[in-house]
């Protein structure tokens, strides 16, 4: 362990092994992340928009053969890019990377990480991953193209139309899933073995048993998706085909894929999605568990239901990894698989019922406090309920073979994970920013960044699922104006371009806000929003080692306007009862 | 710590075991029996040795139930997800409809 | 021995779960690895099951190179299990020469390994042959890779032990790697069995 | 802009099951959005207004969940996959068999889709073949059964007004099956848009041309349809697509045997 007292060479500031360090090493990269892969859904949008018309200013800089229109191969690299770049390195290196090293340590009252020196080389693999892909983009041929899902035979042979950028964009995958891993098995330890005195399984504060549930998914399906994304790199560099198929002519000579044997695309597909639904838990658990912290929190009133929350997450751990099929109903998986993934799906929705109703019941008859996290946190109770209820229609094996590949699909994942991961990223933002910067942001603009974003993106996403079940718009389609039976919706392309841009410059208010607090927002007391659980009690920003005195915890996490608190109304975890 | 120092495992005697059942499987190769035979031979040899292997070269026998119930869990996840492979990748999944004749 | 801490207050490994934290950390880190072969081998099953026509291994493969290869890896996995009981029995220089000995027996694993990829290359057994040859060169070649990451840890540790660093913290690494190392051999002798006998 | 128009009557059935859950789902969201607006508005903080401290661990708070669970179970999932099983068996159940119901074969490639139907003669492999690219004509009143496969990549054989849709893979033969019963005339006149036509799509992506692998099917009266077959396997085209027709076995006892 690096020597504390010396002053540090920027060697090992850089690679720290504090768990403060590198999550905020993570929390720059993810927002990095995010303002790129958002900048690829504007640009999305306005192509759908105004599909034949020149693009603003890349038009005329890039494409000036087809005189501004951007060609079809670019925006199937920019849909593939969007969803890569917001599922590996936006939204996992903050919701997991940065909430998870900065809070389960505090939380639990700990020192640092199980494993320092794995946690700070799980960022740098993670970094790696990311440079990865942005040199992915200057390969001849352009960067990844055959959706974030990279199905094979397309993303899986080098001469079907998708550019080089396919074989270093599975390399980056691969390393940001390695980095996944690494920081799994670190805060699978921390949870399970570094808990100080009193912190018993049942008092950890929910966002410290979402991020374990998280961390176990990841354990368990991120090398499936590793070895899935290696073999088909195998097949687009080496030669292998273990998910190539087709005629006999194409394998013999001349053939597309001479000199290759036969394997099977479904493979890659129920191997991917193995791992996909899983994935799509792993990035909803922690803002699960952050979401009861935060409405206990500012509704000054235990949780409701705590038992039944853990209960009801730890049957989601289990029943989410035998579901995936539901992501294939119409891939050629046989319909007797499907029929028994549709009664698998549906039996989800009962322990999410329960968790659901256990967030309105916390805060029923509590005393809110509208601050900016409990704002995003509302946020994301309304956006997940739309999207946890759109997902009943898409478990149903025969209204799945209808809406599958539209954008009724887009309009619920957007729902469950854009919507509900992006308010819960700025939900823990808004909560952790007085502890870890020590200072605190302005709650005015974040209250805009709320209700503007909450408008502009309820909006945005309910029409793309209006457009997708009425007019059965397909989903990665370059030019919507090319099938007759979407003209009536291409107005409501429209609007949704427009929609999506507003939701854009919307979040220069946050980026705004963000970086002038840290330059010069106005120093934050130690528990700034009165809260109980232990990160409160380390001193503002915390020193290296988190707690001058080891603290023993006394009670639950959210033991608010106990009668025991007396007059004040809230009591640490670390406080003694009087 | 509260681990228990590990009690003697007599290495030289697993070693012989496993030893014995290599040799066991390279000899059952060159009896040219049917392959299903000689498959679920070689499977049962193979889960023998790792069983072997784990429960005494890596203490699993002696290890407390969290350790148990983490590896166990993973197994059992693991053989669910190849069994659901099997309907897709093995059979073909369309032949019924081709066979309605 | 509760791990020592350089750190002012709070004990670094609070044993919760009673399992010592490194121990614990080795086998969620060997549930992933577990689950990673599961994805390879079970790929490689349910290809083969799945495939019209499946060449007989023993066309393609040395079957007594590789048996070979099993003794070896076989052999450095009691010298392993012999070199943490020397550690536990505070024999630090004992224990320092099996762990040598073990990485020694590693690398004849692995140059006897790239010795029977090129002689099989040589006479166009390449990894795009067939799918035997894909999926044998991407399973062996990835275990290979993860027995290289065996060796080039037991020498890191070998070195901690001859020095006699290894404070308290670190006491369990020895046990680490020899799990890792076991857990290694595991996977090869279910390849052997599964890939290159039947 | 209401929904598109279905080719026949039973396909109706998955309209109807998204509208129950639509009802269905919209109703528990208005009792969540109630709670949610009613309980931030009533119990926001004001002076001399306390929380209400509990942890909702009390029998009656289990019993109110397990009151939920299970209304949320029986009530919405399984009366769900109730009517979804049964649409499903009811639409994807049971496949017409190959001599009563019109075969096309179906050969997806990048950025087209290659049609071929038996001629006049009904055997499929005779000169008399009827090939085409990106246009389908079907009889209206028989079933038609759509046997599917690919040479590149992954497409998918997608009729909107059929509310159904179907991978086509390279190397894997998979069927979709439907009944036509609405001729396109049928359906102009009744949307009165005279150059209606149902469009094929292609629902997976398939690289840089998935946009436009855009087909039509025109469903003619079976009189109309018998005159367009003799007439089209009359002058049967010379495609020369022979190797594109590679060992694919049109012979259902092949495919018998190897499901026993």
């Amino acid at each position: 362990m690096s020597d504390h007292h010396a002053p540090q060479s920027l060697l090992s500031r850089v690679f720290s092994t504090d768990h403060k360090v590198i999550a905020r090493q993570y929390l720059y990269l993810g927002l990095v992340g995010l303002l790129v892969a958002g900048l690829f859904a504007l640009m999305i949008r306005w192509q759908l928009a105004y599909p034949g018309d020149a693009f603003p200013i890349l038009g005329n800089l890039f494409w000036g053969e087809t005189n501004g229109v951007m060609p079809p191969e670019f925006y199937n690299m920019l849909f593939t890019m969007h969803g890569a770049m917001m599922v590996f390195f936006a939204i996992t290196p903050i919701v997991i990377g940065a909430f998870g090293n900065f809070a389960i340590p505090l939380q639990l009252g700990a020192d640092d990480m199980a494993f320092p020196v794995v946690n700070m080389l799980s960022f740098w693999v993670m970094f790696l991953g990311a440079v990865i892909m942005t040199i992915s983009f200057f390969v001849p041929g352009g960067a990844a193209g055959g959706g974030w899902t990279a199905y094979p035979p397309l993303s899986g042979v080098a001469n079907y139309g998708v550019g080089h950028g396919a074989s270093l964009w599975l390399l980056g995958i691969a390393f940001a899933g390695t980095s996944s891993l690494l920081g799994a098995v670190n805060y699978v330890v921390t949870t399970l073995n570094m808990r100080c005195a009193g912190m018993t399984l049942m008092r950890m504060p929910l966002a410290v048993w979402g991020l374990f549930c998280t961390s176990v998914l990841n354990l368990l399906w991120v090398p499936v998706v590793a070895a899935a994304l290696f073999m088909m790199f195998m097949d687009r560099t080496a030669g292998t085909a273990f998910f190539l198929a087709g005629p006999g002519s194409l394998f013999a000579e001349g053939g597309a894929l001479a000199g290759q044997s036969g394997g099977q695309p479904l493979l890659f597909q129920h191997l991917f999605w193995g791992f996909g639904h899983p994935e799509v838990y792993i990035l909803i658990f922690p803002v699960w568990g952050l979401v009861g912290d935060l409405l206990s929190t500012f509704s000054r009133k235990p949780a409701f239901g705590y038992k039944a929350t853990v209960l009801s997450m730890i049957t989601i751990l289990f029943l989410s990894q035998i579901v995936w099929g539901h992501h294939m109903f119409t891939s050629g998986m046989s319909p007797l698989l499907g029929t028994a993934f549709t009664f698998l799906t549906i039996t989800i929705s009962v322990p999410t019922a329960i968790f659901f109703l256990n967030w309105l019941c916390t805060i029923w008859r509590g005393s809110l406090r509208f601050t900016p996290p409990m704002l995003f946190a509302l946020g994301v109770v309304f956006v997940f309920g739309i999207g946890g209820l759109t997902g009943l229609f898409l478990a149903l094996q025969a209204l799945d073979i209808w809406l599958h590949d539209t954008y009724f699909v887009v309009g619920h994942f957007h729902f469950t994970l854009a919507a509900s991961v992006f308010f819960g990223t700025f939900a823990g933002v808004y909560y952790w920013f007085p502890k870890m910067f020590g200072k605190r942001m302005n709650q005015s603009l974040g209250k805009w960044h709320f209700y503007l974003s909450f408008v502009s993106l309820t909006f945005v996403f309910f029409m793309m699922m209006y457009i997708g079940a009425t007019g059965a718009h397909p989903r990665r389609i370059a030019d919507p104006t090319v099938y007759n039976f979407l003209g009536p919706f291409q107005d409501a392309n429209v609007l949704i371009g427009w929609g999506a841009q507003f939701l854009g410059v919307v979040q220069l208010i946050f980026v705004w806000n963000f970086f002038t607090s840290i330059r010069s927002g106005e120093p934050a007391s130690d528990n700034p929003w009165e809260a109980s659980s232990l990160e409160w009690v380390a001193p503002t920003p915390p020193p290296h080692g988190n707690f001058p005195v080891a603290p023993t915890v006394h009670r639950g996490p959210h033991e608010y306007n106990a009668p025991e608190t007396g007059e004040r109304g809230w009591l640490t975890q670390a406080e003694p009862s009087a | 710590m509260t681990d228990a120092a590990h009690p003697k495992v007599n290495a030289i005697s697993i070693f012989l075991w496993l030893a014995v059942l290599t040799a066991a499987e390279v000899g059952v190769v060159y009896l040219h029996l049917s392959p299903v035979v000689l498959a679920a031979l070689l499977v049962g040899t193979a889960v023998v040795k790792a069983l072997l292997v784990a429960s005494y070269f890596m203490h699993l026998k002696f290890e407390g139930k969290l350790i148990l119930w983490m590896v166990g869990g993973t197994m059992i996840l693991a053989t669910f997800f190849l069994l659901m492979l099997w309907p897709d990748i093995v059979g073909d999944p369309w032949a019924w409809v081709m066979a309605e004749g | 021995m509760t791990q020592s801490s350089t750190y002012p207050a709070t004990p670094h490994g609070v044993l919760n779960t009673g399992v010592n934290t490194g121990k614990l950390g080795m086998w969620v880190f060997l549930a992933s690895e577990i689950m990673f072969f599961t994805a390879l081998i079970g790929s490689y099953i349910v290809l083969r099951l799945g495939a019209d026509s499946w060449p007989v291994p023993g066309d393609y493969l040395a079957v007594p190179v590789l048996a070979v290869n099993t003794f070896v890896l076989i052999t450095s996995s009691v010298t392993m299990v012999k070199a943490v009981q020397a550690f536990d029995a505070g024999d630090n220089d004992r224990s320092a020469r099996l762990l040598l000995l073990t990485a020694l027996l590693g690398c004849v694993f692995l140059t006897i390994k790239l010795w029977d990829y090129n002689h099989m290359i040589h006479n166009e057994f390449k990894i795009n042959t067939n799918l035997l040859g894909s999926i044998y060169y991407f399973l062996t070649g990835f275990h290979g890779l993860h027995v290289l990451g065996g060796v080039i840890s037991l020498l890191v540790i070998r070195s901690g032990v001859k020095s006699g660093k290894l404070l308290g913290g670190q006491h369990f690494r020895v046990e680490g790697v020899g799990l890792y190392w076991h857990f290694v051999d595991l996977i090869w002798i279910v390849l052997f069995a599964i890939l290159c006998l039947v | 802009m209401e929904r598109l128009i279905t080719i026949n009557d039973a396909v109706t059935e998955i309209d109807w099951i998204f509208d129950y859950a639509t009802i269905l789902t919209s109703c528990i969201f208005a009792v969540v959005l109630a709670m949610l607006i009613g309980f931030a508005i009533k119990y926001r903080e004001r002076p001399g207004h306390k929380a209400h401290y509990t942890r909702g661990d009390s029998p009656a708070a289990v019993r109110m969940s397990i009151v939920v669970a299970m209304l949320v179970f029986f009530g919405v999932d399984i009366s769900l996959a109730y009517f979804d099983h049964h649409a499903f068996l009811e639409l994807y159940g049971n496949p017409p068999s190959q001599d009563e119901a019109t075969v096309v074969d179906v050969f997806a490639k990048q950025f087209e889709w290659n049609f071929a139907q038996a001629g006049s003669d009904g055997e499929m492999g005779t000169e008399d073949d009827i090939f085409s690219i990106n246009k389908l004509t079907v009889p209206a009143g028989k079933p038609v059964l759509v046997r599917m496969r690919s040479l590149d990549v992954l497409h998918s054989f997608f009729i909107p007004y059929t509310r159904g849709k179907q991978d086509v893979l390279p190397g894997m033969t998979t069927a979709f099956w439907f009944d036509p019963d609405k001729t396109t005339a049928a359906a102009r006149a009744e949307l009165d848009d005279p150059n209606f036509e149902y469009e094929i799509a292609c629902a997976e992506l398939c690289g840089l041309g998935h946009t436009t692998m855009r087909g039509i099917m025109t469903v003619l009266t079976p009189e109309e349809f018998a005159v367009w077959e003799a007439e089209e396997s009359a002058n049967a085209a010379n495609f020369d697509m022979p190797e594109i027709w590679w060992d694919w076995s049109l012979d259902p006892a092949d495919y018998a045997e190897e499901d026993e």
